[in-house]
C-alpha cells in the first residue's frame, strides 16, 4: 500500500545471506528488508538466484552464512515448518501442487495447520476432527470465491490449464492465512488478462488482509504497477533496492537489464 | 446413465463430504453390507467358501488395505508386510495366551497397536532416508520378524514344532457372551470366524476411509505427492510418514492376527514370508495403489486366480488333473503379466478402470 | 594376546571372499540403475532363470560349453526382451511403478524359469575342487594359520575378473561414457545423441550375462534353488551401502557385506539368542550405514530445485 | 386484487416454511423460507423507512440476480416506492444516464463491481441521496460518505423498526394495484433506452392468467439466472413466484450456470434464445466428439423420425439429465426468435419449449404459443393467441396491443408516448407481424427490415437466424442497408470449432487463430453457400445473395454495446464499428488487417466470397 518504506517497520530483515551449491555461488551478500505490508518485488535476470533468495527465506535451502529475522526472530538456518507456522506463505515457480488431488483439497491442506486432531480423532471422525473439516471447508470456500475457482471446486488439479494451475496454488498459500506471502513468479506464462486478475488478486489481498507480498516477477510493468519496494539482483548480488522509480533510474539496474531480453 | 443426477441440491458441507454423496451408493453399499454380506452370506455359504475364500479375502483385502495406505497414500515403499503381520499375530496369540481377561477384538486391537510401534521404529529411518533407500528399512523389518519368532521360542510358547494351534477363544469374544445362545463353539466355527472378519473388515475400511477423506489423508497424500511443497505449507513430513507407518503396519497388524486366528487356524511364522509381503504389494498394484477399493479388487484377483484356475480346471478335465506345481507357476506368470500390463496401461489399477468406467457411465452417452 | 587374530583373519577373508560375489551380482543391479533409473528386482529370478537352464541342459547331457553359450545367447535375449517391452513402455515413469514393474517382471520370470523346469533343487559342478587351503602351508612365511575354502578363491577370482572387465568396459569405452551420461541426465543425453534404446538394450544384456556367471558359481556353492533369489536379494543392502549408481561403491559395498555378515554370525549371533542373524543382519548393516550417510559412501547427494 | 406486497404477507403466513429461494454459495444451496423472505424484506423496508424512502421514490436495483436484490425489490415495493432495475456490469455512463432519467433517489448495488461504476458519478447526481451495497469484499477502503453498507443500513432499520412497529404494513396497505411497481427501461436493439412504467396490475393480472392457462403449480423449481433489468425475467421469474410461490434457484457464478441447473433440475425454465442455442451447440459438438456411431446414429434420426423408445431411454433422457432438463415441465424462450433448427430439437428432445411474446411495455408477456403453434409450419415465430385479458391487431403489418398488460407510459417521456400509445389505447410493439387463425406470428421487428439501394426489402434477422442453427456459428451479422448485395460477418462458437479442430488435428491457439485458419474458413464457406441455396429455394433464383463474407478474430460485444445484454446484435453500431472492414468486403479485397490502438496487427481476417 505505502510507499515511503522508511515510516514502516521491516517484518523481514535479511542479513549478508550467502548461499552455495557445491562451491557454485548462488547468493553474495544479500541483505534487505521488507516492511510489514508491503509489496516487494525482486527482480533481475533469470539464473540471478532470485528463487533462491526465496528458498532461503523460507527455509528450503539452509544459506552457509548470514541471518535472517522474521517478525523479530532470527535465525541463521529457518525451517521450512518453521517458516510455516510463523506465517509465511510460499507459490513456486514451476508449479507444485499435489498432482493427485482435487482443487478443493489442494487448498485445503493449505489450513493443515489449524487441523489439531489426531489421526484417531479423524479416523472415527469424532466431533472436533469433523468440526475442523467443516471450518476449514467454509474458509476455504471463501477463498475458491475470491480467487472465481467455483467451477473447477472438484477438478483434480492435474487437469487444469497452467494459469488455473497458478491460481490454485495462491489459494492454497492464501489457505494458511499468511502474514508474508512469497510468490515466484506468479504470472509466468499467462495471457495478459489472466496477468491482469492475478495482479488484482494479489493487490487485493495485500489491501484487504494487510498481507506483506514478496514476488519474483519478470514483467516489468506489472511489477511497476504492483510493487512498493523493488529489489534487483544479478549473478546472486544485489544491484538495486528501492522504490520502483529509483530503481528504473539505477545505472547498474538499466545494465543489467539491457543484457536480457524479455 | 447408472443414476439420474439431476436435480440433486447438495444443502451443507456435511453432506458434501459424506463417504458416498449419492444416496443410491449409500442405499446400495447398505443393501450389499447388511443384506447379502452379513444375511445371505453367513446363512447360505458353505464352510469351504467361507474359510477358503471369503475370510482370507477379506484378511488378505485389510493387509492390502494396511500396505496401501503406506504405498499408495503416502507413497512409502514397503517390502515388510507380510512381517508386521507376523508381529502382529504373534502378539495376539500372546496377549490372548498370557492375559486371562483378554477378549479377541481387543486382542486383536492391541496387536494391531503394538505392530504399529514396531512399524514406527523400523519407519524412523524413513525420516533420514528418502524414497527407494527405504525399502531396505523394510526388508530388515520383514527379515527381522522371520527371525526373532525362530530365534526366541518364548514367542511360540516354547512349542518345538514350530506351529502351535491356537488357545480356543473360551468366551472371549466379547464380554458377558456367556450370556448369549451363541457359544464358543459358534465362534470356532467358520460362521463365527466370518462374522468376526467381516466386521473388523467393515471398521477398518470405514476407518480408513474417514482418514483418507479427512486431514490425516489430505497430509499423506500432499507428503507423496510432493514432500518439499508439503513442508513448505507447513504439514510436518516426518510426523505425516511416521502416522502413516503406524497406521499402515496396525491394519497389517490385525490382519496378521485375523489370519492366524480366523483363516488358518493356528499360528506358524514360516507362512509371514518374504513372498507373502510380495503378494500383499502385488495386490496392492494390481488392484490399484491409493484405493481402498482397489485393494479389496487386487486382494480378491491375485488370491482368487490359482483357485479359479484349479477349479477350471477340475471342471473341464475332471478332478485334481491340474498339479499345484502347475496352477502356481501359471498364476505366476499371469499375475505378473497382468501388473505389467497394468503399470504400463493403467497405472491406477482396477480401481482405475472401475473408476473410468463409472465416469464412462455418468457423461453416457457422450464420451466426456 | 593376539591368538583371536588369525582365527579373526580367516572368518574375514572368508567373508571377503563371498563379499566379492555380492560386488558381482551388485554391478548388475548398479548398471541398470544407471541406465534404467530402477533396481532391478528381478534380477534374482534373471539367475536362478540361468543357472536353471544350464543346469537342466548339463543334466540331459548337453556338453558344458553348449549349454553355457546357448544358455548365454537366452540370457542376451532375455535381456534384450525385458528392455523392449518392459522398460521401454516405462521409459520415465515414477521410480516407485518402475521398481514395481520389475517385480512384477520377478515374478512371471520365477513361474516362467520353474514352468518350463522345474523347482527342484538341483546341484552344478563347475569342477573347482573344494578342499580347503592351510596357508601356513603355502606360505609359512606369512606365519597365519589360516583355512581358505579353495573354492571361494576362484569363484573370487572368476567374479573379480568379471568385475574388472566390467569397469574398464564402462570406464573406457563410449558405450560406457554414454551409460554414464545417461545416468546423470536422459534428457541431456538423448539432446547430445546418445542413442538411448541401445545403451540400454547393452546394459540389460550385459545383466544377462552376470546372471550367467554368478548364478553358476552360486549354485555351485550352495546348489541351483529357488533360495538363489533370497541370496541375491543381498545386492540390495550393497549396492545401497556402496550408492545406487557408483560400480566401486558396488565393488567396496559387497565386501563390505559378505565381511560385516561372517563377522556378525561369528561374533555376534550368540547375542542374540542364536543363529540365523545372517538373514537380516546384512540389512542392518546397510541401515546403520544408510542412517549416517543417507546416499550410500559413493553416491551423491542431489539438490532438490524448487 | 393482488400486489406484490400483499401476496408476499399471504406465503409468509400461509406457507412460511416452503422453500421460496435458493443461492449456491460456497459451493452449497442455502435456501431461505417464505418468512426468511418477509424477514429480510421487513428489515430492508425499515432501513429504506428509516433512511427517508417515500411512497412513488425509484429505488435503482444494480446487480445480478442475488437473493438480496429480489429482497430490495420488495422491500421498495411494500413502502410504495419503485424499484428499477439495472444491469449487473453496465458501463459508468450508462448507469449515469439511467439514474438521471429515473431520478433515482436510492440506489441498492450488489458488489464492489457496481460500487467502482457509479461511485465518480456519484457526486454528479444531486437525486441520488442513498447508496446501500450488500457485499463487503473489497470495500473497506472506499470514502463512505456517499455509501451506506448492508449492515449499517440493518442497523438503521431496526432502530426504526423499535420506534415505528407497525409503518410498514400501515404503508404496504395502502398500495393499490394500479400504482407503479417497477420501471423497466428497455433493452431496445434501436438506439436509446426507454424507462417503461408497469403497475402491480400489469404483471399481477397477466401472470394470473398465465398460469391459469400454462398450468403452474405452486412446486415448480425455476432456475433462475438473468438478470432481473427485463420486463419479461420480472414476469417469469418474479411476478409469476409471487403469484404461485413456488421455489427460485440461483445459480453460484456466471461460469457454473449449465452445471448448476444440472444439479437443480428445474421443472420450469425461462430463457432467451442464446441460452437454449449455447445448450444445443455444446450437445452438437460433443455428439460428433464421440466415437459411439449409437450416440450418431441417435442423433441424426431425431430431426427426422423422431424418438424411438429405445433411442429415449439409450440417449435422449441421458442428454436431458446431463443438462438438468430431464425434470422440465415448461420451458420458455422470449426475447427473441430462437433458430428454427435449434427449436425443433428441444421439441424433438421431448423438451416442452413454448416460444413467448412480450416487450417491456406489455409486462414482458402478451402471448405464449400452445400444441397447435408448436407443430405449425414456423414453429419458432408463430406465438400462440394473445392471453385473456390482451387484444392483439395487426395495423399496417404491425403488432399492436392493448389489455391488462398494457404500461403506464414511458416515464418521461410524453413525445413517445404519443407516438406508440394510440388515443384508444392500441400500443405499438414496433414488431411486424400477422394473425394465423387468431394466433400471432412474429416476422419481423419493424425497425429491422432493411433495403438494398435497388430498393428490394431484405429481412436480416431471418438469415442470421439461418446461421445461428450451425453449431459452430456463435452470431452472424448481415450487412446490406443500401446496398446493391450482402455480405455477412460471421463470429464462430470457440468452443464447437476448436473441438472439431481437434478432431481435424489441427493446431491453433484461440479464436483469433481459429478465425483465420483455412481449414474453418472452408467449414463456414461451406455453410454460408448453403444458406444462399436455400434462400435461392425460398425466393426464387434472383432473390438476394450474401456476396462475400468474413469470420471476426473475437466476439461481439456487450460493453461497447454491439449487441443487448440479452445479446440480440445491434446492427447500427456494428455496422458503424466494423465500417472498415465491411467497405473492405464490398471493395472485394481477399485480405484485411486488424490493427490494435497502437497499430500492431491483431489478425489478418480473411474476406471470402462465396
Amino acid at each position: 500500500m505505502n510507499t515511503s518504506t522508511d515510516s514502516k517497520k521491516p517484518i523481514l530483515v535479511l542479513d549478508n545471506i550467502n548461499l552455495s551449491f557445491k562451491g557454485v555461488k548462488a547468493i553474495t551478500d544479500i541483505s534487505f528488508n521488507v516492511y510489514e505490508g508491503e509489496i516487494c518485488a525482486v527482480i533481475g535476470p533469470n539464473g540471478a538466484g532470485k528463487s533462491s533468495m526465496l528458498n532461503v527465506i523460507n527455509g528450503v535451502y539452509i544459506p552457509q552464512e548470514g541471518s535472517i529475522t522474521f517478525e523479530g526472530r532470527q535465525f541463521s538456518k529457518m525451517k521450512p515448518g518453521t517458516a510455516a507456522s510463523m506465517g509465511i506463505g510460499r507459490t513456486f515457480q514451476n508449479i507444485a501442487l499435489f498432482a493427485g488431488m482435487s482443487t478443493l483439497d489442494n487448498i485445503m491442506t493449505g489450513r493443515n495447520s489449524f487441523h489439531k486432531a489426531t489421526f484417531w480423532e479423524t479416523a472415527l471422525n469424532m466431533g472436533r476432527a469433523r468440526r475442523e473439516e467443516l471450518a476449514s471447508r467454509e474458509e476455504v470456500e471463501k477463498i475458491i470465491e475470491f480467487l472465481g475457482l467455483q467451477s473447477i471446486r472438484k477438478t483434480p488439479v492435474s487437469s487444469l490449464p497452467y494459469g488455473l494451475q497458478k491460481r490454485v496454488e495462491l489459494g492454497r498459500a492464501l489457505a494458511a492465512q499468511p502474514k508474508m506471502l512469497l510468490l515466484d513468479e506468479p504470472m509466468a506464462g499467462m495471457t495478459m488478462e489472466e496477468k491482469l486478475d492475478m495482479s488484482c488478486y494479489i493487490q487485493e489481498v495485500n489491501a484487504n488482509l494487510g498481507t506483506t507480498v514478496v514476488l519474483i516477477e519478470h514483467d516489468m510493468g506489472v511489477v511497476m504497477d504492483v510493487s512498493d519496494h523493488v529489489v534487483v539482483m544479478d549473478y546472486g548480488k544485489k544491484i538495486g533496492d528501492g522504490t520502483p522509480e529509483e530503481v528504473m533510474n539505477n545505472q547498474d539496474v538499466i545494465d543489467a537489464y539491457l543484457g536480457v531480453s524479455h | 446413465m447408472y443414476y439420474r443426477e439431476a436435480g440433486r441440491l447438495v444443502k451443507s458441507f456435511a453432506d458434501d463430504r459424506r463417504m458416498l454423496p449419492l444416496k443410491e451408493d449409500r442405499l446400495l453399499s447398505t443393501l450389499f453390507v447388511v443384506g447379502v454380506m452379513y444375511i445371505l452370506v453367513t446363512a447360505f455359504a458353505s464352510d469351504y467358501l467361507l474359510s477358503a475364500i471369503f475370510i482370507p479375502m477379506m484378511v488378505l483385502g485389510v493387509a492390502t488395505l494396511g500396505l496401501n495406505i503406506a504405498t499408495g497414500y503416502t507413497g512409502q515403499l514397503s517390502l515388510g508386510t507380510a512381517g508386521f503381520m507376523s508381529f502382529g499375530a504373534f502378539a495376539a496369540f500372546n496377549l490372548v495366551l498370557r492375559v486371562d481377561w483378554m477378549y479377541i477384538p481387543l486382542a486383536f486391537f492391541l496387536a494391531g497397536v503394538i505392530a504399529g510401534l514396531v512399524g514406527i521404529v523400523f519407519g524412523l529411518p524413513a525420516l533420514r532416508i528418502k524414497g527407494f533407500y527405504l525399502i531396505v528399512s523394510t526388508l530388515a523389518a520383514q527379515f527381522f520378524s522371520e527371525w526373532i519368532f525362530n530365534a526366541y521360542p518364548w514367542f511360540l510358547n516354547y512349542t518345538t514344532s514350530g506351529v502351535v494351534n491356537l488357545p480356543p477363544f473360551h468366551y472371549r469374544v466379547f464380554p458377558f457372551q456367556e450370556l448369549t445362545p451363541l457359544n464358543d463353539a459358534f465362534w470356532h466355527s467358520s460362521r463365527g470366524r466370518y462374522l468376526i472378519t467381516l466386521t473388523i473388515t467393515i471398521a477398518l475400511i470405514v476407518a480408513c476411509k474417514n482418514m483418507v477423506r479427512s486431514s490425516t489423508g489430505r497430509n499423506w497424500m500432499a507428503v507423496r505427492d510432493m514432500d518439499i511443497a508439503a513442508n513448505v505449507i507447513g504439514i510436518s513430513v516426518a510426523k505425516t510418514k511416521l502416522m502413516a507407518f503406524f497406521v499402515s503396519t496396525f491394519y497389517c497388524g490385525v490382519a496378521g492376527a485375523m489370519y492366524s486366528y480366523c483363516y488358518i487356524g493356528n499360528l506358524d511364522f514360516m507362512i509371514f514370508n518374504l513372498r507373502r509381503s510380495f503378494l500383499v504389494m502385488f495386490m496392492v498394484i494390481v488392484g490399484g495403489l491409493g484405493s481402498i477399493l482397489g485393494s479389496f479388487l487386487g486382494a480378491i484377483f491375485v488370491y482368487g486366480w490359482p483357485i479359479l484356475i484349479t477349479r477350471l480346471g477340475d471342471w473341464i478335465f475332471g478332478g485334481g488333473t491340474l498339479d499345484t506345481a502347475f496352477v502356481e507357476n501359471n498364476s505366476k506368470i499371469v499375475v505378473g503379466t497382468i501388473i505389467i500390463v497394468l503399470l504400463i496401461r493403467e497405472p491406477g489399477g482396477f480401481a482405475a478402470l472401475w473408476n473410468t468406467t463409472k465416469q464412462k457411465l455418468r457423461v453416457w452417452p457422450f464420451s466426456k | 594376546m593376539w591368538e583371536w587374530l588369525p582365527f579373526f583373519l580367516e572368518v574375514l577373508v572368508g567373508g571377503l571372499l563371498s563379499g566379492v560375489m555380492y560386488s558381482l551380482v551388485a554391478i548388475g543391479f548398479v548398471l541398470i540403475y544407471k541406465s534404467s533409473g530402477v533396481f532391478n528386482f528381478a534380477q534374482g529370478t534373471m539367475l536362478l532363470l540361468a543357472a536353471l537352464t544350464f543346469v537342466s541342459m548339463t543334466e540331459r547331457q548337453v556338453n558344458f560349453w553348449v549349454a553355457f553359450s546357448i544358455t548365454l545367447v537366452l540370457m542376451v535375449a532375455l535381456g534384450i526382451i525385458v528392455e523392449r517391452t518392459v522398460m521401454r513402455p516405462l521409459a520415465n515413469q515414477s521410480l516407485l511403478s518402475l521398481f514395481m514393474a520389475t517385480v512384477g517382471l520377478n515374478y512371471f520370470l520365477e513361474g516362467l524359469a520353474q514352468g518350463v523346469w522345474d523347482s527342484a533343487v538341483h546341484g552344478v559342478d563347475l569342477g573347482i575342487s573344494n578342499d580347503p587351503i592351510f596357508l601356513i602351508e603355502k606360505f609359512p612365511n606369512l606365519g597365519l594359520d589360516i583355512i581358505i575354502s579353495q573354492f571361494d578363491i576362484a569363484a573370487a577370482v572368476i567374479a573379480g575378473s568379471m568385475i574388472l572387465g566390467l569397469t574398464l568396459f564402462f570406464q573406457y569405452t563410449r558405450t560406457g561414457l554414454s551409460l554414464r551420461a545417461v545416468s546423470d541426465d536422459h534428457m541431456a543425453a538423448m539432446a547430445v545423441g546418445i542413442p538411448l534404446n541401445r545403451i540400454w538394450a547393452i546394459v540389460w544384456a550385459v545383466t544377462g550375462v552376470i546372471c550367467l556367471i554368478a548364478g553358476l558359481l552360486w549354485g555351485d556353492r550352495v546348489s541351483v534353488s529357488f533360495t538363489l533369489t533370497a541370496a541375491v536379494l543381498k545386492g540390495l543392502p550393497v549396492i545401497l551401502i556402496g550408492g545406487l549408481t557408483s560400480i566401486p561403491g558396488a565393488i567396496v559395498g559387497g565386501l563390505i557385506i559378505g565381511a560385516s555378515e561372517k563377522l556378525g554370525e561369528i561374533y555376534l549371533a550368540e547375542y542374540f539368542g542364536g543363529q540365523g542373524i545372517e538373514h537380516w543382519w546384512a540389512y542392518t548393516t546397510a541401515l546403520i550405514f544408510l542412517m549416517i550417510r543417507p546416499t550410500g559412501i559413493f553416491g551423491e547427494k542431489e539438490i532438490e530445485r524448487v | 386484487m393482488e400486489t406484490f406486497p400483499s401476496l408476499l404477507q399471504q406465503h409468509a403466513t400461509q406457507s412460511s416454511n416452503r422453500t421460496a429461494l435458493r443461492m449456491k454459495k460456497h459451493g452449497i444451496w442455502n435456501s431461505y423460507t417464505w418468512s426468511d423472505v418477509a424477514d429480510e424484506v421487513q428489515k430492508l423496508a425499515c432501513g429504506f423507512a428509516a433512511t427517508g424512502l417515500k411512497p412513488g421514490d425509484k429505488v435503482a436495483i444494480i446487480g445480478n440476480n442475488v437473493p438480496p436484490l429480489f429482497f430490495s425489490i420488495l422491500a421498495a415495493q411494500s413502502l410504495g416506492a419503485i424499484p428499477v432495475p439495472m444491469h449487473a456490469d453496465s458501463t459508468t455512463a450508462e448507469l449515469k444516464g439511467l439514474l438521471e432519467n429515473c431520478e433515482a433517489r436510492f440506489a441498492v448495488l450488489q458488489d464492489q463491481q457496481q460500487v467502482d461504476a457509479i461511485y465518480e458519478v456519484i457526486k454528479e447526481l444531486p437525486m441520488l441521496t442513498e447508496v446501500i451495497y450488500f457485499d463487503e469484499r473489497g470495500m473497506r477502503d472506499y470514502d463512505h460518505t456517499h455509501l451506506k453498507s448492508y449492515i449499517e443500513f440493518e442497523e438503521l432499520g431496526e432502530q426504526f423498526a423499535k420506534e415505528h412497529p407497525s409503518f410498514i404494513s400501515d404503508v404496504s396497505s395502502k398500495i393499490t394495484p394500479d400504482s407503479e411497481a417497477f420501471i423497466v427501461y428497455t433493452a431496445g436493439t434501436s438506439g436509446t433506452c426507454r424507462g417503461a412504467v408497469l403497475t402491480h396490475s400489469n404483471f399481477l393480472s397477466t401472470g394470473q392468467t398465465f398460469v391459469d392457462q400454462e398450468g403452474i403449480s405452486d412446486r415448480e423449481e425455476v432456475y433462475s439466472y438473468l438478470p432481473l433489468s427485463y420486463a419479461s425475467t420480472l414476469f417469469f421469474v418474479y411476478a409469476l413466484w409471487m403469484i404461485k410461490g413456488y421455489t427460485i434457484n440461483c445459480p453460484e457464478s456466471n461460469e457454473t450456470i449449465l452445471a448448476d441447473m444440472r444439479e437443480v433440475g428445474p421443472t420450469m425454465l425461462y430463457g432467451p434464445p442464446h441460452f437454449y442455442k449455447t445448450i444445443y451447440s455444446q450437445i452438437q459438438s460433443r455428439t460428433e466428439n464421440t466415437k459411439s456411431s449409437l450416440l450418431r446414429r441417435h442423433m441424426s434420426s431425431l430431426m427426422t423420425q423422431g424418438r424411438t423408445w429405445l433411442g429415449d431411454k439409450l440417449v435422449f433422457s441421458q442428454i436431458k439429465d446431463l443438462y438438468g432438463l430431464s425434470k422440465i415441465k415448461h420451458a420458455y424462450v422470449g426475447g427473441d426468435v430462437l433458430s428454427e433448427e435449434v427449436f425443433k430439437f428441444y421439441i424433438a428432445l421431448g423438451v416442452n419449449l413454448r416460444a413467448t411474446y412480450g416487450t417491456a411495455e406489455s409486462a414482458g408477456c402478451i402471448s405464449v404459443q400452445d400444441a397447435q403453434d408448436t407443430n405449425a409450419e414456423h414453429a419458432e415465430t408463430m406465438v400462440g393467441a394473445p392471453l385473456p385479458g390482451v387484444e392483439v391487431k395487426i395495423d399496417n403489418k404491425e403488432i399492436c396491443f392493448k389489455g391488462t398488460n398494457a404500461f403506464k407510459g414511458y416515464y418521461r417521456d410524453e413525445a413517445q408516448n404519443n407516438l406508440i400509445v394510440s388515443a384508444d389505447g392500441w400500443i405499438k410493439t414496433g414488431d411486424i407481424g400477422e394473425m394465423v387463425s387468431d394466433h400471432i406470428h412474429v416476422l419481423e421487428r419493424s425497425d429491422c427490415v432493411s433495403k438494398f439501394s435497388t430498393g428490394a426489402d431484405f429481412m436480416p434477422k431471418q438469415i442470421e437466424n439461418a446461421f445461428k442453427a450451425s453449431p459452430y456459428i456463435q452470431d452472424a451479422v448481415i450487412v446490406g442497408e443500401q446496398k446493391e448485395h450482402m455480405v455477412a460477418l460471421i463470429v464462430i462458437n470457440a468452443e464447437s470449432v476448436g473441438a472439431w479442430a481437434e478432431r481435424q488435428q489441427m493446431q491453433f491457439t484461440g479464436l483469433r487463430d481459429l478465425a483465420t485458419k483455412d481449414e474453418v474458413t472452408a467449414l463456414i464457406s461451406d455453410k454460408v453457400r448453403e444458406v444462399n441455396s436455400c434462400m435461392e429455394h425460398v425466393g426464387g433464383a434472383n432473390c438476394p445473395q450474401i456476396k462475400r463474407h468474413t469470420i471476426l478474430h473475437t466476439e461481439l460485444n456487450a460493453s461497447v454495446g454491439e449487441m443487448t445484454r440479452s445479446r440480440k446484435i445491434r446492427r447500427d453500431i456494428i455496422a458503424n464499428n466494423y465500417k472498415a472492414l465491411i467497405d473492405a468486403l464490398y471493395s472485394g479485397v481477399d485480405k484485411y488487417d486488424v490493427t490494435d490502438s497502437n497499430g500492431d496487427l491483431v489478425a489478418q481476417l480473411r474476406l471470402q466470397t462465396a
